[in-house]
Order: structure tokens, then sequence, then C-alpha cells
């Protein structure tokens, strides 16, 4: 599998390591059902057989974690974006 | 001797000498082994799998299901080696396999005479009886009886290699269609990679006797081969096999480097693994001839007619001296005519159809050869083959000839167009599955994809090949199509002569009959997918290439169902079987994985040091002195040393993390358990981190070298991981947070320093300008200086040994010289060298938690840090590390542990259970995680989790470990065994 | 049919004609007191206990294929019960009692074969994590050795113990592990249940729920509606999909594992061995394969199919323990859909709608658990309580922190 | 037959002489342990007065993709965005000059002594390459300054490509330096291998 890193060009898969679902989103820990929101985010995936938006981490490489969009039937890689963009645009 | 006179491309100049079974033969440079075989009149070569059945030669290629031999000798040998695609070379030696106690006469045979007994799926209903004797009698003998070749007595002398290759087009096949795809694709200007199993390009253009223009197709394809190779932006790659498409345009193939040597030459590995990542894909792989199931069909001399013909044309070997062909289709007529040609008697061409194309009966009567058309050959006879019986027109007949050439059609390789879960289609057309969805970028082109005319396979590469090229943005020009002499052959289905005599093969190699299927049909065992389960159809080592659709076809006559509706088993990856070591490469024995060397490793080695692998690191374990009994003394003499006056350790494999901006405090904040804001600048702080789950997932110390600039320290084990966990926490939780963080794992040299006269060697090495006494670098007090004349180091007060203790860390090509100047500064003191065991026996000592502790199942609360985590603030783990399952008091909880005997050793691994309580599950309370033997105590110590563990120190709990038939008391204490307030540390 | 030698010889002498199907190809009733949805070692398994030890035989297997064709027939045929908590031990040795009488149970040869499961162990840490693991076994009355490297060399002395990069220091043998022949016990399965009036539905795919109020009261599926008191799902590598037809979310990933098996080969390696350092564990088949694997992929996946460097990788830790493979060839390989649960850890349980009950999260160590996992969940079904073995397989561990985390990776699927 | 790799040292680089066959060698490889190095990374929100600060003050250009500047006295290579690594051949305090000038824009990281650096040319360079970059390194497609961060036989290594020539610099982290040089010799030996060492 090829991954396009939006920084290094495309890569072997075994530069990277994988998390997972980038759906989810580390809840408020403030929020007064943080325990329910937390265990949402920690354990439930929607774990879909088709489109896939995903992390990994390009660990061999620019050591940038990035969003993959995947299909999980085909392994078709559907596009590719960095978590964070870099620091050169001024917030 | 069957060599013909002339013809083949061998080179007749060139005689190799080889051996089979023990015996002398000679052969020809550009010979198979079986082709060589052949030419010394050598049919017998194998057994088969099951009833031990003779077998010969059957096919000139990869498919070849019988002609299975053991390829060299000792620690090189290889089992089930294809002699149809072993290349000959001088000295080669084969044996053949799985009979005993030799081919000729082979014990095991006698599971013919029982086969009526054996079929499909006998093993399931039988040898149960009684339970006991499976594993001590039943399976020995099966497994003794099965299996093919033997494995190699030693270790692979060989090695391999990996290597990876890009390109934009990958035409995989030489033959007529792959070499037109190649110089299309090249002509266009895009960068291809032409590979092929075979030694010599041209596919079957070498075993045919077609004519491309003017020219002879071996001719043909020759020159074409060299115009390829001459062109920089084409890459022939010959002996290679593509076996499998992954994902993202990656092909594997294995070049077989040195496979046509007796050894291989100096520095060259025996096989190559081939990453190939192309843009687009053509395979040109041509097609498999099948059989047609018969009774007597696996009796040697029986082959395929394809073979017959590869072998006159290309090898110049007649494979029998009298010849009849069995056939559906009018390849094998050609076939049939190119033996003749080649000067093998033809006794008769028995073809299934009733109306033959009236240019191939009158090739036949031009040749006096006699046609027996809607004939079908019902039985065999002969050790070797020796006759056979016809039925045709209502009678019956025998012939006398000593080989058969067999065609039912050919089958398509589209075995690379399945490995991404393409289904192949059938025609009824040309009776054979055709590429179904193919991988992304993979057209097919030629016989694969059911073409099988050499004119037809000629376009069809010349299209495959341009559209590749225009696909990818090249320029195309009107490609010429070179004319060939053919036309589409013709072909009526024919599968199985159902009333034939003896048992009729299907998978010869796995003795898988008509009858086979016909039990399998039964007992419901019909689709597809359980008949291949349930008789082994296709599972042996040719993968099914000339049985599958065989097979599946019988299995569809039974059923009435038709083929299409039946369908076929995928092919999986590898399209041949590949060695293992290939796969591996150079990644075996020490070069499995790097292996990391500390910077001082050079002087730990000369002071004699053993090393232990700690992940990819070498560390000193242990510095044994001469006359030291065992690992044991030498342990407890280096933590004396330490406790009663100083010595040293390299801790430069702790992960360093360099963080640098305004926000490091809030953001180690966010990932520590407690608190790093309001740490002051020139301090060091313990921390504790845990996964998002509430699990602690690493501790480690962290200083403020200066206001937004921090350095902290990981375990060994995770620097990679924290270093990951880091990167997240900025790049994706918080990415407004303005914190850069790089490893300086590798920069920094880092040793400790620890004992009652560590400051005093300190005091030597560090340069005049660095105070060093307890009130300029105070307990967790982190400062720069210069040591050694002017080399920079940070300087930590650190202790994980609990004596007065630093870590000095300096740049990595100086840690060496640091070591040496410690010692030299340390001399006076007798400065001990220690290891990871000391380091591990003063750390439980002092009771600190480490890898054994910090097993990813633990919570801070589990290890007794649970009060360092701030309620104040959130951070990583927080909110999931109070489920109530997590701060369940009944947890196992750490302490510490000592014999109540005070001698007994103490087994990391052990679990507590009450005193007096049964040793089962429901009793067990929790295990030790770590021991020692404390040279301080003079006994052996422990660490561990027992429930409730900080509630019941004092009371007595067993430690049992009865794998290592440990079974003792041992009394719970605090887990700091040595000045557990800290006196020391502060001194 | 009684499967005897008799049997056997009656139908060698005439010609093979006597076999009759092993079990009926079924099709659906509109109503069972229990579907259990997948025909996979677990689901037959299943519904042969309902049938068999609570007497409910009213019962669907519902299949979208043919019997067998997932990871039951994917798999590396390992069984053992060799694990450390106590939420996992008690079940998998409940697991390897029944396969050790399963053939005589169901008439059927599954080549149950204990022929040992060697872990190596290549460090005093994992020594020590092994020895915590093979007490823990023996509380829990499971057989377990601890082997030091001479224990390790007379049972298997061609492993590289001389030029290794960690060396072989010993190892962790369950004697009573093994392997058993993966489709037979299948078709073993298949062939009980069917004999004690089991409905073998293949070619049926499940495309939702048929609901009375919150409750689940049967099945849509391909070949019609089919109503049923209870619905079990036991489709392992496909949870996630049909679980969300019923609304639920659960705690799991699905990811491809590859596995491995080389050409036929002489006896070589007796039992089963798993390298310490590295991604690799093998055996031989009775036909003569080396059968192996490693690690999964590691990215979800539902493609059935994996990547090179995972072969390679297996591949290099094969060479690294047995350098005499070498020249062994990889004849085939493959990849299943793993149900990756959370913790590494399956679950058994009903689910928060009524009427739905869940076995599933099999991660890569399904198989083995086969007979088990039929008898346990067939428990639920029956009785609407987990059975004693199963108790901490909940589906709500997760939130309560109850897990079963045998590597202690956390809530990282790729991982376990 | 003895391996080449079994002749080799496992925790040290190997002594400069000649590897594998005889006669002009293929490939050659020379370290250099001379070279100042630091990471250089921008500061949220400062790329573009970072990058403003060092074409004035050093005249180079920071590439916001995987590219040089510069050369072998002061070289500046994409490594990450907002990220690069800074080498110079004769600059002992290229990090501690770089911090200072660079003071609020950047964060900036000694590295000197973090990793060797590989100079590896020769006629079979590209050939001994591929047997470990899993990157398309074909002169046309791995241009004149492009840089790779990447793994090769399981060591990271920054790989970049000087100039015209078709020879290319990889710099490894000191500790897994002695593997790389294994994979070079091993993956080289075919071809010959002439091994020096400098500064």
């Amino acid at each position: 599998m090829r991954i396009p890193c939006p920084y290094c060009g495309a890569r072997d898969a075994h530069e990277f390591a994988y998390l997972g679902d980038a759906t989810v989103t580390r809840p408020d820990p403030a929020a007064p059902d943080a325990e329910d929101t937390f265990f949402d985010y920690v354990y439930l995936r929607d774990n879909p057989a088709g489109p896939h938006s995903e992390w990994w981490y390009h660990a061999s490489g620019c050591r940038q974690w990035v969003r993959v969009a995947r299909d999980t039937r085909t392994h078709a890689i559907l596009g590719t974006e960095l978590a964070r963009k870099p620091a050169g645009d001024a917030a | 001797m069957s060599r013909l006179a002339k013809g083949g491309l061998v080179d007749r100049a060139r005689a190799l000498s080889f051996s089979f079974d023990g015996k002398r033969y000679s052969g020809l440079a550009g010979d198979t082994l079986a082709s060589a075989l052949l030419a010394n009149d050598v049919k017998l070569v194998g057994r088969s799998f099951k009833y031990h059945r003779p077998r010969g030669i059957v096919s000139a290629g990869p498919e070849e299901p019988n002609a299975l031999v053991e390829l060299r000798a000792g620690a090189r040998r290889e089992p089930n080696t294809r002699a149809t695609v072993v290349e000959l070379h001088d000295g080669l030696i084969a044996a053949s396999q799985n009979r005993w106690p030799s081919l000729g006469f082979d014990l095991l045979s006698v599971n013919g005479l029982v086969a009526p007994f054996l079929g499909a799926g006998f093993y399931y209903k039988t040898f149960m009886w009684p339970a006991s004797f499976w594993e001590k009698l039943y399976e020995p003998v099966i497994r003794r009886a099965a299996g093919l070749g033997r494995a190699a007595d030693g270790n692979d002398p060989d090695e391999y290699e990996k290597a990876n290759a890009f390109c934009d087009v990958l035409v995989i096949g030489a033959g007529p269609a792959g070499l037109m795809a190649a110089r299309e694709a090249a002509r266009a200007g895009a960068r291809v990679i032409l590979a092929d199993e075979d030694f010599l390009p041209g596919g079957r253009l070498n075993a045919e006797s077609h004519t491309v223009g003017d020219e002879a197709g071996h001719a043909f394809a020759a020159r074409l081969a060299a115009e390829l190779a001459s062109n920089p932006k084409v890459r022939i790659m010959t002996r290679t096999t593509v076996f499998g498409v992954y994902d993202g345009g990656t092909y594997g193939a294995l070049e077989r480097v040195s496979d046509h040597l007796a050894e291989p030459a100096p520095f060259a590995p025996r096989q190559r693994l081939w990453r190939i990542v192309a843009k687009r894909a053509v395979l040109a792989a041509g097609a498999t001839e099948r059989p047609i199931v018969f009774g007597g069909n696996d009796r040697p001399g029986v082959m395929a007619a394809g073979a017959v013909q590869a072998y006159a044309n290309r090898f110049g070997v007649a494979a029998g001296k009298n010849l009849a062909v069995f056939a559906n289709n009018d390849e094998a007529w050609r076939a049939a005519f190119d033996a003749a040609q080649a000067g093998i008697a033809v006794s008769a061409i028995v073809d299934v159809r009733e109306t033959i194309s009236p240019a191939l009966t009158a090739e036949a009567e031009r040749r006096d050869i006699r046609v027996i058309a809607g004939g079908q050959v019902i039985g065999t006879r002969g050790k070797t083959l020796s006759g056979i019986e016809v039925r045709h027109g209502g009678t019956t007949e025998a012939l006398a000839i000593d080989t058969l050439a067999v065609s039912g059609g050919w089958s398509p390789n589209v075995h690379l167009t399945c490995h991404h879960g393409g289904k192949p289609i059938w025609n009824a057309d040309i009776a054979a599955f055709v590429p179904g969805a193919t991988p992304p970028g993979l057209s097919v082109a030629g016989a694969a994809r059911g073409h099988f005319s050499l004119s037809g396979a000629l376009r069809d590469g010349v299209q495959a090949g341009t559209a590749a090229a225009s696909d990818l943005g090249f320029a195309t020009a009107t490609p010429e199509i070179p004319i060939a002499d053919d036309a589409e052959p013709a072909i009526a289905a024919f599968w199985h002569v159902a009333d034939s005599k003896g048992p009729a093969f299907v998978d010869p190699q796995n003795d898988v009959t008509a009858k086979d299927v016909g039990i399998a049909f039964k007992e419901g065992f019909r689709s597809v997918e359980l008949l291949k389960r349930y008789t082994t159809l296709g599972m042996a080592t040719d993968q099914g290439k000339t049985s599958n659709v065989t097979g599946l076809a019988i299995m569809a006559e039974l059923t009435g169902a038709g083929i299409s509706e039946t369908g076929t088993t995928i092919f999986r990856p590898p399209y041949t079987p590949v060695a293992i070591g290939a796969l591996a490469g150079h990644h075996r024995g020490k070069d499995f994985r790097p292996t990391r060397p500390t910077p001082t490793h050079e002087w730990a080695a000369e002071q004699g040091a053993v090393f232990v692998e700690t992940g990819l690191w070498l560390r000193a374990q242990y510095f044994p002195r001469p006359g030291e009994a065992d690992w044991l003394t030498t342990v407890n003499r280096e933590v004396s040393a330490v406790r009663a006056s100083v010595g040293l350790i390299d801790v430069s494999t702790f992960g360093k993390i360099d963080l640098q901006g305004p926000d490091v405090g809030a953001f180690l904040d966010r990932v520590y358990i407690n608190g790093f804001s309001a740490l002051a600048v020139g301090k060091a702080r313990y921390g504790v981190m845990l996964r998002e789950d509430g699990m602690v997932m690493d501790d480690g110390t962290t200083a403020r070298l200066a206001p937004e600039h921090y350095v902290m320290t990981t375990t060994t084990a995770n620097a990679a991981k924290v270093y990951q966990h880091l990167e997240f926490c900025l790049q994706v939780l918080w990415p407004e947070l303005d914190v850069a963080i790089a490893s300086v794992s590798e920069q920094w040299a880092q040793i400790a320093l620890a004992g009652p006269r560590s400051r005093d060697v300190l005091a030597r090495v560090v340069d005049d300008s660095v105070d060093v006494s307890n009130e300029a670098l105070p307990y967790m007090g982190a400062i720069i200086g210069t040591v050694m004349g002017g080399i920079p180091a940070r300087l930590f007060r650190l202790s994980f040994s609990g004596e007065l203790g630093y870590e000095i860390a300096v740049p990595a090509r100086h840690g060496e010289t640091l070591a040496r100047a410690l010692m030299a500064a340390g001399a006076e003191f007798g400065i001990t060298p220690y290891g990871t065991e000391a380091l591990g026996v003063m750390r439980i000592e002092k009771g600190h938690v480490s890898g054994n502790e910090l097993s990813g199942q633990t919570t801070a609360r589990d290890l007794g840090l649970g009060r360092m985590a701030s309620t104040k603030k959130d951070y990583v783990g927080r909110t999931m590390a109070g489920r109530p399952g997590l701060t369940d008091p009944e947890r196992p909880t750490f302490v510490g542990f000592k014999p109540v005997d005070g001698t007994s050793r103490l087994r990391a691994g052990a679990h507590f259970l009450k005193v007096g309580a049964p040793a089962d599950t429901a009793n067990d309370e929790g295990y030790m995680t770590s021991v020692c033997y404390s040279p301080t105590l003079q006994h052996w110590i422990g660490l561990g989790l027992l429930k409730r563990g900080p509630e019941r120190i004092g009371e007595r709990v067993r430690a049992y470990d009865p794998v290592r038939g440990g079974d003792i008391e041992v009394e719970v204490c605090a887990p700091g065994f040595v000045d557990p307030d800290g006196e020391k540390l502060r001194g | 049919m009684r499967y005897s030698f008799l049997s056997i010889l009656k139908n060698g002498l005439t010609g093979q004609s006597g076999w009759k199907p092993a079990w009926r190809d079924a099709a659906p009733k509109p109503s069972y007191d229990v579907i259990i949805v997948g025909g996979g070692g677990h689901g037959l398994a299943t519904a042969y206990y309902l049938a068999k030890v609570h007497g409910i035989r009213n019962v669907a297997v519902i299949e979208k294929g043919t019997i067998g064709s997932g990871n039951a027939g994917r798999n590396t045929t390992i069984i053992r019960s060799n694990y450390l908590l106590p939420g996992n031990e008690p079940f998998y040795e409940w697991s390897m009692k029944l396969w050790e009488g399963l053939e005589q149970e169901l008439n059927y040869n599954a080549m149950v074969s204990q022929r040992g499961v060697l872990n190596l162990y290549h460090s005093d840490a994992q020594r020590d994590a092994y020895a915590r693991r093979g007490n823990a076994m023996r509380l829990a009355g499971v057989d377990s050795e601890l082997l030091d490297r001479e224990g390790v060399r007379a049972m298997y002395p061609f492993l590289d113990f001389d030029n290794a990069r960690f060396p072989i220091q010993g190892g962790l043998l369950q004697r009573r592990g093994g392997t058993a022949r993966h489709d037979a016990v299948v078709w073993g399965y298949a062939r009980g249940a069917d004999r004690l009036g089991v409905d073998i539905v293949q070619n049926c795919e499940v495309t939702g729920f048929l609901r009375e109020g919150d409750a689940i009261v049967g099945v849509e599926t391909t070949r019609g509606p089919i109503r049923a008191g209870k619905v079990g799902l036991a489709v392992a590598g496909s949870t996630s999909r049909v679980a969300r037809q019923a609304g639920l979310r659960l705690p799991i990933e699905s990811h491809v594992l590859q596995a491995f098996v080389s050409e036929g080969l002489k006896p070589l390696i007796d039992g089963v061995v798993t390298f310490g350092a590295g991604h690799f564990y093998i055996s031989q088949s009775d036909k003569g394969g080396l059968v192996f694997g490693g690690d999964i992929d590691g990215y979800n996946s539902y493609a059935q199919r994996g990547n090179l460097p995972v072969i390679e990788d297996v591949c290099e830790g094969g060479m690294a323990l047995m350098p005499r493979i070498g020249r062994l060839r990889l004849l085939r390989h493959w990849g299943g859909i793993m149900d990756m649960s959370m913790d590494g850890s399956p679950i058994i349980d009903a689910t928060p709608v009524p009427g739905l009950y869940l076995n599933a999260g099999w991660c890569y160590g399904g198989f083995k658990a086969t007979p088990a996992s039929g008898w346990c969940f067939a428990h639920l079904l029956a009785k609407d309580e987990p059975h004693e073995t199963a108790a901490a397989m909940r589906l709500d561990r997760f939130r309560t922190g109850h897990l079963i985390d045998e590597k202690g990776v956390g809530a990282q699927p790729n991982l376990h | 037959m003895t391996h080449i790799l079994d002749t080799l040292p496992l925790t040290r680089l190997p002594a400069p002489g000649s590897y594998g066959r005889t006669g002009a060698p293929g490939v050659t490889v020379a370290l250099r342990e001379d070279v100042a190095a630091a990471t250089l990374v921008a500061r949220r929100g400062a790329g573009v007065r970072l990058a403003d600060v060092v074409q004035a003050r050093f005249g180079l250009t920071l590439s916001d993709g995987p590219r040089m500047a510069g050369d072998d006295a002061l070289a500046v290579l994409g490594t990450g965005p907002g990220r690069w690594l800074t080498l110079a051949q004769t600059r002992p305090g290229l990090a501690a000059e770089l911090a200072s000038t660079l003071d609020g824009l950047a964060a900036v990281t000694d590295q000197s002594d973090a990793n060797i650096l590989f100079e590896i040319n020769g006629p079979r360079v590209l050939d001994l390459l591929a047997k470990g970059a899993t990157i398309d390194l074909d002169p046309e497609v791995f241009r004149p300054g492009d840089v790779a961060v990447t793994a090769i036989a399981h060591v990271g290594v920054t790989l970049w490509r000087p100039g015209e020539e078709i020879a290319y610099r990889a710099l490894v982290a000191r500790s897994f330096a002695p593997a790389f040089a294994r994979f070079l010799i091993a993956g080289g030996a075919e071809y010959g291998i002439g091994w020096s060492r400098r500064g």
C-alpha cells in the first residue's frame, strides 16, 4: 500500500504507524457527561466497510500525523491531509 | 537418447553433467532438468502424494504437478522443485522424493491397493477410536506418509536480498503479447520493466513453430528482446516471477539470481525479492494447457500436448518415440505436426470432436497421421506408458505408443487478476475462464485474456502497451502490428471420459480423482470452495494450475449447473511458490533487526561487560571480574560498590525529547498526571503519563532548562511510543499549542553516577565554572555547564538507585571520553562500572516501578502513584481512569515482599495466595513483578501487585510459583527497602 | 449416517456410492426459536449445543455464503488455553476440554492433535511474564511448563541457538495445546447440528432486523424475512456491519490478519512454536505444509488480503528463528478479517437491544475458542445468563473498566 | 561460505578499506562525523518571518517541501512541515548561532552528535540504494536537491541528492550507523565497495 504523504510524497505504508478512526474527537473533559463522551471517544467505532477516515503517523518520514481517507474494502487511498497546518500559515 | 539430431534453442556445444537419484547423465546448456531427463529417456521421476503412484513429466512449465524433485543436497536441499523450471547447470544434483526405499520400488505404493477405501474425506470419518490413538499412532503414520520432499539438513547457507524498482509500465510475461506491450510502452517513452519467469524471453514463441512476418517466432522474440534491452528506459528481468499484486500498484517479484548455478557467485545472493511499484501493469502471462481426465491418465508418458511440442521445438528433445494425441481443440494438432516435423512417429490424433477443420485433417493426411475423430482414450497401460485404449465409433482399439500428448484446451493465466478478489468469468466460446475485475492499473493481454492465437496475442499486446502508455500521458504513435501465420483455434469443451478404466486423476499431485469429486457431490460439498477443501483439489504445490477448472467442470456436470454458475475458486498469491528465505532477505541471524550500541559500548567491552539485548539496544548487563563465580557475585559487588562509594552506568538509551516554546508547560500539564508548568527553571521532576484509557503509559523525569525549554526522559522501551504520542497530542489534539519537539536521544550520551562519592567524582570532571555543591545543584536540580575542558554538558541530580546521584549528558561523541574521565576521576574511590542488573537491583531496593510494573495493565493508583495525580487539571487519561473497574480498591496494588524465612529465593511471576487458601484462580491475589537478591539487606526482595496491598503491610502471603516448583511464604512490606526516607538522595 | 470402520469398508467395496450429504442444505422456515447469524465454526457450534445441551432444536443457522467460508476456513488451526487473565483462562480451558472429546462427540475426525504449543522467551522480563502466565494457568488447573534453553533445544534442536539477534532463553509450553483441522471442525458441527434438527441455511444474507417495539423478533434476509424468538450474532469479521443494522455501535474494528502455508514436507516441526522476539508462529499440518503467521497488518480492512511488509516481517521472523526453512517455499497466503476488540478479548453477551445477542470480538484467537464459544453462547441464548466461564466477556466492560487486556496495550485494536 | 556480513562488526563502523568484489569499486562510501547539525522548527505563526530571516542572514531559501538549499558549507534540508535540518561542515557553533539569530522564530536543537553522515557515490550507487530505499530514486524523479526522510533496512535515513551528480548523502542516527553500514556493504559487495572516513 502506498500512502501519498502530503509532505513526503507517496510512501510505502510500512513507513507509517496506524492509529485508527479519525472521525472521533477528544471530548470536553469538563462537560458533565464526560464519562460517557470519553467512553464513546476511546472505545466505540463505526468501523465502516467502505470509505474510512483514519490517522496514520509518518513515523519513518516527516513524523506528521496524516488524516487518510481510505476504502477499507479495497485499500484504495481516497485522499490525505496533514493533521496540523504548517506553522508558516500565520494563525 | 531422445535428443533430436538438430533443432532447439539449446547449445549443443556445451554439455552439462548432472545426476538424478545418484545416476549420472548429460544434458545441454539451455535445458531444463525435465528436458535433460527426457533427453536421457528418464520417464519415471516421482511419486504421488497419497497413493505413491509412479509419475513422470507432464508439462514444460511452472504448472508441473508431478515431476517434483529434491534439488541439490544437504543444507541446500530444495524439496518439491519442479524439474520443468529448473535450469540445468553443470554438476546439478537431483533426487526423487516421497518414495521408500526407491523410486522404482516404493513400499508406500500399497496405499494404492487400498485406494478404494481412501476416498475424499475418509480421514474425517475414521481414526477416532480410541481417542488416545490419534497422536500416538494414526497421526504419526499419516504425517510420515504425507508431505513430499524433505527440508534442508542445515541452516540455509545462501544469502537473499530485497530490492525496489519503480516504473511506468510493468509487463508481466515476455511472450508475444508481453514483448509487444513492452515495445509499445517503451516506444512511447515510458519507463518499462519486462519480467519473465523463464531464462529465455519469448514464451510460447520458443515452444511453437509459428512465423512472425518472415521470421521464425523465436528469432522474432530474440530480436525484440534485444531492441528492448538497448533502450535505457527498459529493464528486462528474466528468471523473475511476478508472484503477487499488492496495494498501491506494488507487485512482488522473485528474481532467481543464482539458481542456474551450482552455488551463487561470491557476494551474489541466491535470490532477490523485488517490490516493483508500477503505475500501470500489463499481465501477459500466457495460458496453461489443461488435461482431459480419463482412467490411467497419470501414467508416466501421458503429457500435455504443448509440452511435447515445447520439448521438440525449444529443447530438441523427443518426449517419446511413438506418440498419439488426445485432444478437444486445434492447438493440439499443431503440437502433433511439430512432433512429426521433428521426426517423432505420430500414430494417431484422437479428437473428441466429430467435426474438425478440413485444414487440419488435410495437414494430418499430408503427414500420414491417422485421425480418430469423435474418439476418446479410455485406458492406458504400462509402468511407463506402453499403450492406450481408444473408443471410437462404438468400438475400442488398443494403440501401442509410449507417449500420449493430451490437451483439454488452455486456461488463461488469470492468477494475478484474482489477487484483489477479482473473480474470473467463464467464456464458453473458448471454454475457459477469462479475467474478471482486475486490480487497479492492471490490464491483461494475449493468451492471459483468452486470445490464444499468436496473431491475437501480438495484436492484443500492442494495444495493451499503447493503452498503458497513453493512459499515463505518453504520446503514442499508430502502432505497427506484426503479422503471424495463425488464427484463433477452435475448441469443444470436454473434461472427462466418464466411463474409462482405472482411477482418473483430476489433481494428480494430491491424488484427487473424478470419483472423489463424485463423493464430494454426494456428501454435499458442492460449492467450489467446499469441493477444494474437502477433496484437497488444487491445494498441492501446483496450486491447481491444471486441475482446478477440470475439477469444477466435473462438479458442474454432476450438479447440472453450468460452469459459469458453478464459478471457480480464486487464485491466491503467490503465483508460484516463493522461498521463505527470499522474503526475509538479509534480515536473519544477527541482522534480523539492527543492533544499537550505546555511546560507551567500546569502553564497556574493554571493561569486560556482558551485554544484554534491551529492545534494539545492547546494554552492559554486568561487568564480571576474574574469579567471580557467577553473575550474582558480580552484581552484588557492583551494588555494594555503588552503595559504599560510587559507580557509573550508561543510561543513554532512555528516550530524550527536547521541548521548546511558550506553551511547553501547559502541554506537559496535559500529558502528565502531575503538574510541570510551575516547575522552576533548573529543576527536574518525576512525571507519569497515562494512555487515554487511564492506564500508565510511561514515566520519567523532565527538567526545565530555560523558561521555554524542557527536556523529557522516557523509558528505553517507550522512547518512540512516547514521541509519537506527544506528536499526536500536538498535531491532533491541541494544534493551537506552540510547542516544538525534537528527539535528542541520539544527540546526548548520558551517564549516571551514583553513590555517596559521586559528587566528589563529578566535581573532578566538571569545569571550574560549574558548581556542583549541594546548594548549587540540589536534589532534582538540572543545570547546564561544561565538563572535561569545555565540552557542553547537562547535569541532573537524579537517582534511580536511591544513592546520591547525578546524570551527566554530553554530546554523544564524547560519551566514551566522559566514561573514561569519570573512571579516572573516581579511581581513588574505587569507582565501579555497573550494568543493568545492578541498576535493577538498586531500583528494587529503592522500590521504584519499572518496565515490569509498567505493564500497560496498571493504573497510577495500582503503582502507588495515585497521589501524584493532579485534581486541578485535565490530562490524558484522567476521565477514563475514574471508571469503577480502575478505581476498585480490590485491585492489586504495589507493595514490597521479603521471604519469611529470610533465605528463600523469590521469583518474579509468582502469584500471591492467602496462606492456607487452595491454589486456584479464585484465590489469586496478585503477582510478583520484580525480584532481586539484595546485597544490602542480604536476602531476596521483591516488588509486586497485591490486592489491597498497602493495607496488608506485615501480613504473610504465599508466593506460588508452580512452574518453577516454588511455594513459599513472603511478608508484605512497604516497597522502599533502602533509605525509605530518601536521606541519601538529598545529602 | 454414522461414520465407522464399517461404513468406510462398505463404501470402499461399493465404489463410494453410499455416502449421504453431511448436512442438509435447508430452505428457511418462516420462524424459529433461535436464529444464529453466521455459519462459521462459532455459529454452528452454538446451534449444535443449543440442540444438544439445551434441547432447543428449532434453530436456524443463517449464512450469507457457504458454511465455513469466513475465518473458520482462514486461520492457522491452533488450539491452546495458555491465557493469563482470569476473565479468559477458564473459558479457553473449557474450550480445550471440549476439543479433547470433540471427535467422539461429533463422530467426526477433526484431527485434534495435542502436540504442544511452545511460546519462546528471549529476555528475563519475558521469562517472568511467561512465568506469571504459566502460574496463572496452573491456578486455573491448566497444564503449563516453563522450559529453559536446553529444554527448548531438546524439543527443537534446529532453532537458531547460536547466532540469534535475540537469543532463545526458554519457553512456556502447554503440552495439551496443538492444532485441529479447521474445516473439519465446521463440517463436524454442521453435521452434528443437522442431525439434531438444526436448519443450516446457506446463501442467505441478513439485510436487516425485524422489530416489534424495541425488541428484535427476527431477521430480514435475501431469502425473505424469518422470525425468531432470539437472534444471536456470530459473524466475527462482519460484526460491526451486521450490528449497525440493529443500531449498535461497538468497541470493535475489523482488521486483516494474514496466514501462510508452505509446500508439503516430510515432518519437520512437531508442535506449535511461537517466536518471542518477532511476529512469527508456526506448525506443520498433517499434510506436511508449514502453517505460519505473524502480526495483523494493522489497519482497518474488510479486504481479506494484506500487504508485503507483514509478509516480509513474518518471513524475517521465521528465518531468524529457524534458518533452515530458507529454501522451503511459501505456497499460499491469504487474509482473514478479524473482529479486533478494544481490549483484545471477546464479547459473549446480551446487547442493549432486547432479543439480540452478541458473540464477537474474537481478534485473531477465535478458532481455538470454537467449542466453548458455541457452548457459552448457547448457554446465554438458552438461559439468558452468561455461562460461568464467559462471565467476564461482557459488552459493558469497556464502560466500567473491567477490561480483559492480556497484552496491556489498551484501546488500540491493531496492537492486540 | 562465510558471508560478508559475518565478517563485519555489529557495534562499530567498519574499518576503511575495500569490501566485496575486488577491482574498481562500484560504490564508494565516505563517513563524516565532523558535520554540525541542528533541527529548526518554526514557531507557530512565525514561518514567514523565519524564512525571511534565514534568507537575509544565511542567503538560504527555506523550502516548504522536502528539498535542500545551500551547499556543504551550510545546507538546510526540509524534513517536515515547518521543520528543517541544517548542516554545516565548518561551523561547530551552528546551533548556538542559529538559536541566537532565530530567537522567537524557531526552536533550534543541536543534533551535531546525533547522526553519522554517509557520502555514497559510484557507478552502482543506485543499484545499491534500490536494495533498501522504497522510494523512486530515478535521477529524473529524485532530482538534484531532493530530500527524503525514509527507512532503509529497518533504519531511519535522511537521504538527499546534493547536485547533478548521481551521488547521495545519507544521515543516520548514531546508534543505527553500524546497522546501516552492514546494509551498504552486504548490498554493495557484489559491486565492490570502497569505504573511507573523513573528518
